[in-house]
């Protein structure tokens, strides 16, 4: 079996997510590889939607770093608004998308606004971009993000993009038409969120990670599946697309940039 | 014979971009972005603008480097490629900026409203965020027909929109193509609109696809030519993205005097966009030109 | 390769209209209405159906004449170079059909709520006017933010749309040129939508200029190859108006025998768009098609 | 002098309302006329826009019976979506327009949907189009219909397109944000709106009308200005340009259709 990244591990079991026909609202980095991947996968029918102005339903004709790039132009399904990207998911259009976030609590609300530390300090973040639009209107969203004890809080300090809020309802409570967060994918393993609580629940560890690593980088008690398994590792072929894609390991390399 | 609205960008944003303004830039997000009008801005000392687009690339974070901006009206400000904008976050943090914080889908539907020529527009977004506690431009309504909750958004008019595009003639009259952004709507709403174009074409090759057009002349108050004015962003049809430059930035720009230094290199050590691009070289230049082309089948508007 | 959803008229009109379906077509106001496919709607003894549109050029008239339709959404029904829609007229008038009453803002914020997704989107026309009182889905409300009146249009969202265009590929992509009218916001709208094209195109043409599409193929449920489909009105790139036949439909719509023989002969009388066009002859298609060729100049989407 | 049709008369006054350079939207039938003599004559630079999403900044290469003829696709300034057009109208961009009624009270307002008659039957008609949103957000709108009794009424059945509701102040009690018709342009004379009272003032009769024959085909006590003048007759040379336009007298000859 090939070696792989964190990064490689995560890009596959996003690729996963994405269901052969489905509307894909394809997010910033890692994203745009796990689209790639399930569309030359299980997913030749998926279709992209990109908050640029951009629909695709094939894959670009050469690597791209970003979903800017000219090549995710070339033939592409569809070159139009942001605002008819946004149309499709505000219908109800999208079926799944992805998002990222620097902090993220027990009911999936992620903050990529402000993280305000117990010294008094600010510490100021990118801001919502698409998350916030496709947390709340997309059908469901997975969550990618780094675990680390400082990201996985108790409570965010900024909800940018709503999760399940604070459990069971709310969502209705609020007005959100639809959706919620489906899962979290992170360098330590797989969450899904109980149906009823709406609380995140470990389905997977990755290879090599144990419990104790996860509940000690994560900021409330982990609650666990009762048929808690471990995260598959990315195929051969698995492998081989996403490298063709990310020639130089860009992102899913070691030399990948971390940032909040 | 109409008038020909061509001019310098030193005399562009002189002339419409006086200290204050509210001003919408990068309007494709990722492409097109008028990195030369920006550094253009930033050589004669603008102050105090209010920077509006969902994301402008690195643009923004370059205008709050250079002191020129007190207010961000966006979705996410940073570095595509890299994340986040440390001069962005410098100045948030120290107070020296105000955000209006925006999602994407919110500052479409302001720009939108603002194009359309009403008060607000209501979205489904936002809902349950805190964004709607910290956005004065966003309120809770109740819909008229339905009776549940939704977002309005108060329109967003700009004084002035400068947009990057592939050909314009003299008149303003201006074919854009690619991923639009939101484009359409910012010169729609914008009260001033600036076309920075690679090419300057005659009106017949503009008005022999009205379609392209991306808004009525009428509405245009400057034409300016400057190949290259997106670098380091894409521009379909002419050069790809030039990674290599978002990496430097995030580098150079870590600390105020890293920014410093990248700004006295290429910002206020070249005069115009022609220097600049001395300085970029010809062989960058040339790695960047699209090798494959791929043109559209013509149609027809006859009669 | 990607699904054919290639079909007849025939078929596609059987399997997405069902009686009683709302249906928005004529989106172009004048040019590009779908008088084949209002046709064949007749032939199949629609029934029930609500027509959605600004203006539909004497098209809504026929259907309301053929006894297709009960309730009219729309901001003009007639007949554009000589005025009233007889049918139309006695419809109303015999209490046979219920009209919405809309202007062409109204309606067109309507589609623009629909497709944006969601349940209204306020204007500022129509303030003062009767159609506030006649049309339920039209409701004064207050700016959440200026505090002035408004008026809310309620979404439209059709069940289906029909649209001519230019040149389709079999997948469901479809260039669509010249104005446009509502035909975007009334594809996105709507649930389902039928495009009805002048000429079947290989998928490289439609993307080889993705700025033309009118909607993302996903959304398309059926392509039809119908040449001169739009016949009378205009198809720009194809053939002019046909001006004569609206001034005779006026004359013979004046009466119910009237209508009636026209119907016979035009409608009923053929069983095809193509034996419809073998009826109107060759001559005047040739005086039709356009003499004087304006092509685009073409754009590159290379990289 | 060249002998000319009432039809050429009403055109050629409102081609004169047009001022060089101003945003103008071209409604249907005479409009199209005035306006391409505007633009030929004294107003070159005026610009029109058309509810079917076109902008022109030049007359269309040659004569068109209605704005979605070919020819005026030819080379637009702007083709793009009514909500586009719309758009210019409600942010106030467009100048001066030009509509139509079937009945008119002496405020300007206009009906274009439904004649009620003192028998109770009723006459269904097109109904608003455009009409209500020219009346309501152009910056002034003026109004060209045939004057008959039954036309010129003391209170219209119906507010399809609003003038000035019930006198002064009415326009800004409402909520419009700007406009009013700036005048009334019929087969017998030329009207303006008093700007106090918003009434109907008459400025000028065509050539051969006398005030009798006006006040006996108008529904009310005609308010005269005290400086009436004589509807300056179309010069030879606008009635030139009017044939090349119309050069079978569609809209301006005696074979013109007349239709509510």
């Amino acid at each position: 079996m090939t070696a792989y990244t964190a990064a490689e591990l995560m890009v596959t079991a996003a690729a996963r997510k994405i269901r052969n026909g489905e509307i894909v609202f394809v997010g910033m980095r890692l994203p745009l590889l796990g689209f790639l991947l399930a569309k030359c996968t299980h997913a030749p029918r998926a279709v992209g939607v990109y908050e640029l102005g951009i629909v695709r339903d094939n894959p670009s004709p050469r690597p791209i770093l970003t979903m800017g790039d000219l090549p995710n132009l070339y033939q592409a399904a569809w070159l139009a608004d942001t605002g008819d990207a946004m149309a499709l998911l505000q219908q109800g259009a999208v079926d799944i998308s992805f998002i990222g976030g620097a902090q993220i609590d027990r009911y999936g609300n992620l903050n990529t606004t402000v993280i305000r530390s117990s010294n008094g300090i600010r510490t100021r973040l990118p801001g919502s971009g698409g998350a916030c639009d496709l947390a709340c209107l997309a059908g469901r969203h997975m969550i990618i993000m780094a675990h680390e004890k400082r990201r996985f809080v108790a409570r965010v300090d900024y909800v940018t993009s709503p999760g399940f809020g604070r459990g069971s309802g709310w969502r209705q409570q609020r007005g959100l038409p639809r959706g919620g967060p489906a899962g979290v994918i992170t360098t330590l393993g797989c969450f899904s969120f109980d149906p009823q609580t709406r609380e995140m629940v470990l389905d997977s560890v990755h290879p090599d990670v144990d419990l104790e690593t996860i509940q000690a980088h994560t900021g409330w008690p982990v609650a666990v599946s009762d048929r808690l398994e471990t995260t598959p590792a990315p195929t051969d072929e698995e492998l081989a697309i996403l490298r063709r894609f990310d020639p130089d390991g860009y992102w899913t390399g070691p030399r990948r940039t971390e940032n909040a | 014979m109409p008038e020909s609205k061509l001019m310098t960008m030193v005399e562009a944003v002189d002339r419409f971009v006086p200290d204050g303004s509210e001003i919408a830039l990068g309007c494709g997000l990722e492409t097109c972005i008028p990195f030369s009008a920006g550094h253009e801005l930033m050589r004669q000392k603008k102050r105090r603008l209010a920077l509006i687009g969902p994301i402008s690339d690195m643009l923004f974070d370059q205008l709050v480097g250079a002191g020129c901006a007190d207010r961000i009206r966006a979705a996410w400000v940073g570095n595509v490629i890299t994340g986040s904008g440390y001069n962005f976050r410098r100045a948030v943090e120290s107070g020296a900026i105000d955000v209006e914080d925006h999602t994407n889908l919110t500052i479409t539907m302001g720009l939108r409203a603002g194009a359309a020529g009403v008060p607000f527009m209501p979205t489904l977004t936002a809902l349950g965020s805190d964004l709607l506690s910290t956005n004065s431009q966003l309120k809770e309504m109740v819909c008229p027909f339905t009776g549940g909750p939704l977002v309005a958004v108060r329109a967003i008019r700009p004084d002035v929109a400068i947009i990057s595009v592939q050909r314009a003639a003299a008149s303003g009259g201006a074919h854009a193509w690619g991923n639009l952004g939101v484009s359409r709507e910012a010169c729609m709403a914008s009260r001033q609109v600036i076309i920075v174009a690679e090419e300057i074409v005659p009106e017949d090759t503009i008005c022999s696809d009205p379609n392209r057009i991306l808004l009525p002349s009428f509405r245009v108050g400057a034409v300016v030519h400057e190949p290259w004015s997106a670098h380091p962003s894409p521009m379909p049809g002419f050069y790809n993205r030039d990674h290599q430059v978002f990496l430097d930035y995030q580098q150079a720009s870590k600390t105020p005097p890293g920014f410093a230094e990248w700004f006295s290199r290429w910002v206020v050590g070249v005069a115009s966009r022609t220097e600049y691009l001395d300085l970029l070289g010809n062989d960058r230049q040339r790695q960047l030109m699209i090798t494959h082309s791929a043109p559209s089948v013509p149609v027809d508007y006859g009669y």
